[in-house]
């Protein structure tokens, strides 16, 4: 059974793990996720689940005991944001290194300084060659989705690994959208139970993990690492298909917008995507052959299918909201550029860095995109590369 | 309940080998680098850090197993709580034993001493 | 009271073949508070440190239980997952048995580094035993001080240098902070006294709640004395009052040993390396000091355990 | 390229092999000549086989591996023959200078091996005698430079003595053991 609601991003995501009903919660509070906190916090004060929620006092700790307690065998979450997941930093590596299924929604947001509370992308792209799986929610609905298939995601045999859900905040985390839900039981069929094969409160196979490895054996198993993430592109699709089945929804690991005959593209995740396909219909009906690509997942990074829909696009713009400081352009645009190198076909791509810090991306800064993606097209011309949108200049 | 469907595709994941060994390639090795084999640094002999070697006189040994409990290698083994042996290959020849011994019962002999002493022994023969 | 008789015959599960360095203390200290956990299901947790990198060198293992390291500052946090998991999997019916939760840390990972993650389990009330094996200063890294190293000691970060004699500041008193943290158990013991050890660890692992311990396990490496004087040494930290033996149980402090008469710190600080300097002509007035500090802290101490607070007798 | 010549050490942590690879890095640089000094960087603690290593050249030296086959092999512990891998990797005329109060040829039977040349000192007791305490590293250095005569034995005293004099300022009882050590280590080492 599915029902129509309406419910913030937050809500939505506190909803989906209160289905999920997780073993172990440990979280930390920071704007904007806090609600995800609060909102949980009362699922379990009030007995709607059986979590065990751990209040911890910082970030590190949450990500830490989480750590601790997928370790012990137990299905488990965190949540954050910003300065919360920078803290993290450190054990989110360690997460992925011991190979546990910790599944964590992010609400993008800023890093300091100067600090901030709204949102663009560094927080996640800071995390990008963590070894978690990166999914990213254009809405509250997919953020719903995405925390859903994400359990499955996590603990397939072949991938066991974190998978870090995003979403923009505010934008999506507190604004509030209709979205379908699922019912408890469909949910509860869907994730199943969590079935840890190496786990610490296994009395009869006590198991040491964390361990020292030297420079004998580390690589080796950093190899084991990059395999899980292939195998995870094959899981995140077999999910994807099986969780239509349940929802009507189906994802991949890419969404590809009138793309099939497009001349001209935008590359971009999260919230801003639904911005870009408005723009892209609007573009439609003057005759502009527009389309729009939306990478679901960011890690893995989808090589093969963003190089499939984009073979026979003429200029392509990739929209980063974060910066590298490389001063070559967003986290993304090098991905993309490097993804089509191999097409050897003289496609365009150029860069747009927007929205850094909550400055809102409007219908006429994609326009402009678009606009500029044209002329590029038609002259075969680049004058900037990496261009700043929004910007005072 | 779902179950899940492997892609049979288990390299990611590693194994869950007991034996590890250095000649494995990287997907033989477990998985994370988890150990499955509680306590195999038991086959890691750390008895060649020696240069000197505890040596226990029967004679004098009252079994009050003081070195047992002070040896930071589990080098001492007891049995039925009496001193029974050391274990040479994993003592580290600390000497702790020796001094906490009330009553001199072990004495600390140069491993170049036990050496020379093999050898003798060995002409003899 | 056990006997070591009996004690030896309880199953081994910190086993010959980790790497520490020959005479470590913390050796002995783990095998001491294992060997209390006798029979019970027990999961380790280590902070990042020499225990850690010399107990499980991939592909070998020291542990005859389950272990698991996360990094340097999150024992606390760690081993409070795990044990959450715990009480969520027990409550379905997924794990069966009982288990123990033991964290060990170095004074590194514990008075500093570590504190936040330690005093944050602690407060949360996870049934976890946590065990500082405190060794005045950051072995692993090559002896630097830390707030637990004792004002005076060269450290390679407190060098005893020309104008600066060592360590400047007097170390924290973590197990008094452990205390203010009304848990149900919290205590400071030192490996000379075996027993002291051992009842203490049955304690920890006994109560309901969490539980510290803050063991002194010396280096020999950054110490600077013999190996073999490891239990010397640490008896003689006891008898100066430098580490006295106490206990905090529910709120109640008791003083678990007084010595018999009045040893000057200077028994304590002479065989050791780190000191050295200390003896130099010129510096008695930095003794003098060191003393005083034992001397009112001892009396302190007394007061809070509820005995006249007196020195012993000369 | 230059012939670099490759040494390793074999000693037990806390030893001071890593101390002696490193003062005869800075000694021979200061002789103008290009060299490195390296320690394995390993979990092993006090007590436990460690390696350190050198390499020297009278071109700079680009490469950064680790020394797989050294021409020279310097045993700081007697008791590290027959334990540690002391023989491995090391060419037919590799040279081994090891502190022991044995003969060559004793140390050649214990080694297993035909080729090569074997030099022996008794460091521990040239150290006792000189110094004090039984500290191999600095006499080795004598024994190393006798063996294979890649440096003047003079120049490198000289050396020497400088960088004793900047580490034990306050100790010239130290300085002069050391340099003691090394000389006469210099003059009893052995060969075949």
């Amino acid at each position: 059974m599915k029902t129509k609601v309406a419910l913030t991003g937050n809500e939505a995501v506190a909803q989906a793990m209160k289905q999920i009903n997780p073993d172990v919660v440990a979280a930390y509070p920071i704007t904007p996720q806090t609600e995800i906190v609060q909102i949980f916090s009362s699922f379990v004060a009030n007995g709607e689940v059986d979590t065990e929620f751990v209040a911890v006092e910082s970030e590190h700790s949450a990500m830490s005991a989480a750590i601790g307690a997928a370790a012990g065998g137990a299905r488990a979450m965190t949540a954050t944001s910003s300065q919360g997941l920078a803290l993290m930093f450190e054990v989110v590596y360690i997460a992925a290194s011991m190979r546990l299924p910790i599944v964590f929604p992010v609400v993008n947001r800023a890093l300091s300084g100067p600090i901030n509370i709204h949102c663009d992308h560094s927080d996640a792209m800071g995390l990008r060659d963590s070894g978690v799986i990166q999914l990213f929610s254009e809405n509250a609905q997919e953020a719903y989705d995405n925390m859903i298939q994400a359990v499955r995601i996590a603990e397939h045999p072949d991938v066991r690994l974190p998978v870090m859900v995003n979403m923009d905040g505010f934008i999506t985390s507190h604004a509030m959208d209709v979205l379908e839900v699922l019912d408890d039981e469909t949910v509860k069929n869907f994730v199943g139970t969590y079935v840890p094969d190496d786990y610490l409160l296994d009395a009869q196979n006590p198991i040491s993990m964390g361990n020292f490895d030297m420079y004998d054996f580390y690589f080796e198993h950093k190899r084991q690492q990059v395999e899980a993430m292939k195998a995870a592109k094959e899981v995140i699709k077999e999910v994807g298909k099986e969780f239509a089945k349940i929802s009507g929804r189906e994802y991949g690991l890419i969404e590809s917008y009138k793309l099939d005959d497009a001349d001209v593209a935008v590359v971009v995740l999260n919230s801003a995507a639904g911005t870009a396909k408005g723009v892209a219909d609007e573009l439609r009906a003057k005759g502009i052959k527009a389309g729009v690509l939306k990478p679901r997942v960011y890690r893995p990074f989808p090589q093969e299918e963003i190089r499939e829909a984009l073979k026979a696009v003429k200029a392509v713009a990739v929209m980063d909201r974060a910066e590298t400081f490389s001063t070559c352009g967003g986290p993304m645009f090098a991905d993309i550029r490097n993804t089509l190198y191999d097409l050897k076909n003289d496609i365009k791509v150029v860069n747009y860095v927007y929205g850094l810090g909550g400055r809102d991306l409007r219908l006429e800064h994609v326009q402009q995109v678009f606009e500029d993606l044209e002329n590029i097209r038609k002259t075969g011309r680049v004058d900037e590369t990496v261009k700043y949108l929004g910007l005072r200049e | 309940m779902t179950q899940y469907g492997p892609l049979n595709r288990n390299l990611g994941s590693g194994t869950r080998t007991k034996a590890v060994r250095s000649d494995m390639k990287w997907h033989e090795l477990t998985r994370a680098g988890n150990i499955y084999e509680p306590g195999n640094a038991n086959s890691y002999e750390t008895g060649d850090w020696r240069s000197i070697r505890p040596v226990w006189n029967k004679e004098r040994c009252i079994h009050c197993l003081f070195c047992w409990r002070y040896c930071p290698d589990a080098s001492v083994i007891a049995k039925d709580g009496k001193f029974e042996t050391f274990d040479y290959k994993h003592c580290k020849g600390c000497g702790i034993c020796a001094k906490v011994c009330p009553v001199n019962a072990i004495d600390m002999v140069s491993e170049d001493e036990i050496e020379k002493v093999k050898e003798a022994n060995k002409d003899e023969n | 009271m056990a006997t070591l008789k009996e004690l030896s015959k309880v199953e081994e599960r910190f086993v010959g073949g980790h790497r520490l360095c020959a005479g470590c203390g913390h050796g002995i200290t783990v095998r001491m508070i294992l060997n209390a956990a006798e029979g019970s299901n027990v999961v380790v947790g280590c902070a990042t440190g020499c225990l850690e990198v010399a107990s499980t060198i991939y592909p070998y293992t020291a542990w005859k239980c389950s272990f698991i390291h996360n990094a340097f500052e999150n024992a606390g946090a760690t081993v409070s997952g795990v044990e959450a998991a715990y009480r969520a999997l027990k409550k379905k019916g997924k794990v069966k048995e009982d288990f123990k939760f033991i964290a060990f840390g170095g004074d590194g990972g514990t008075y500093d580094i570590g504190l936040q993650s330690l005093s944050g389990a602690m407060e949360r009330g996870h049934n976890i035993v946590y065990v500082c094996l405190d060794n005045e200063a950051y072995m692993n890294t090559g002896i630097q001080r830390s707030s637990a190293t004792p004002i005076g000691a060269d450290t390679t970060t407190s060098p005893a240098g020309k104008v600066i004699p060592g360590k400047q500041q007097p170390r924290k008193d973590l197990t008094a902070i452990m205390a203010a943290h009304n848990i149900p158990y919290v205590a400071q013991t030192a490996i000379n006294n075996w027993q002291d050890v051992h009842k203490k660890a049955k304690k920890a692992l006994e109560v309901e709640g969490p539980a510290f311990i803050n063991v002194l396990s010396p280096c020999p490496r950054g110490w600077r004395y013999n190996t073999p004087d490891i239990v010397e040494i640490t008896k003689l930290a006891v008898e100066t009052r430098f580490w006295p033996l106490f206990e905090v149980e529910n709120g109640k402090w008791k003083l678990n040993y007084k010595p018999k008469k009045y040893v000057p710190i200077e028994e304590f600080l002479k065989p050791q390396g780190r000191f050295r300097h200390l003896f130099k002509p010129g510096n008695e007035h930095l003794i003098k000091a060191i003393q005083e500090e034992v001397d009112s802290r001892w009396l302190a101490l007394l007061e809070r355990c509820g005995e006249t607070p007196e020195l012993p007798p000369r | 390229m230059a012939k670099v010549l490759e040494i390793r050490w074999h000693a037990r942590g806390g030893q001071g092999a890593k101390t002696a690879a490193l003062m005869l890095a800075e000694s021979v640089a200061e002789m103008g000549k290009y060299v490195q000094g390296f320690p394995e960087y390993g979990p092993e603690r006090m007590g436990a086989p460690i390696q350190a290593f050198n390499r020297i050249s009278d071109e700079p030296i680009y490469i950064h591996s680790n020394v797989v086959n050294p021409d020279i092999v310097i045993v700081l512990d007697p008791t590290l023959i027959g334990k540690a891998n002391i023989i491995d990797g090391v060419p037919e005329d590799g040279i081994y200078i090891i502190n022991t109060t044995k003969a060559p040829s004793e140390v050649r039977e214990m080694l297993g091996i035909k080729g090569g040349r074997i030099y022996t000192v008794d460091a521990n007791q040239i150290s006792l005698e000189t110094i004090g305490r039984p500290i191999p590293n600095t006499p080795m250095m004598g024994a190393f430079i006798r063996a294979t005569g890649v440096i003047p034995f003079d120049e490198f005293m000289a050396r020497m003595r400088e960088q004793l004099a900047k580490k034990f300022k306050s100790k010239p009882e130290v300085i002069e053991g050391n340099l003691k050590a090394i000389e006469r280590a210099h003059q009893e080492v052995k060969g075949e």
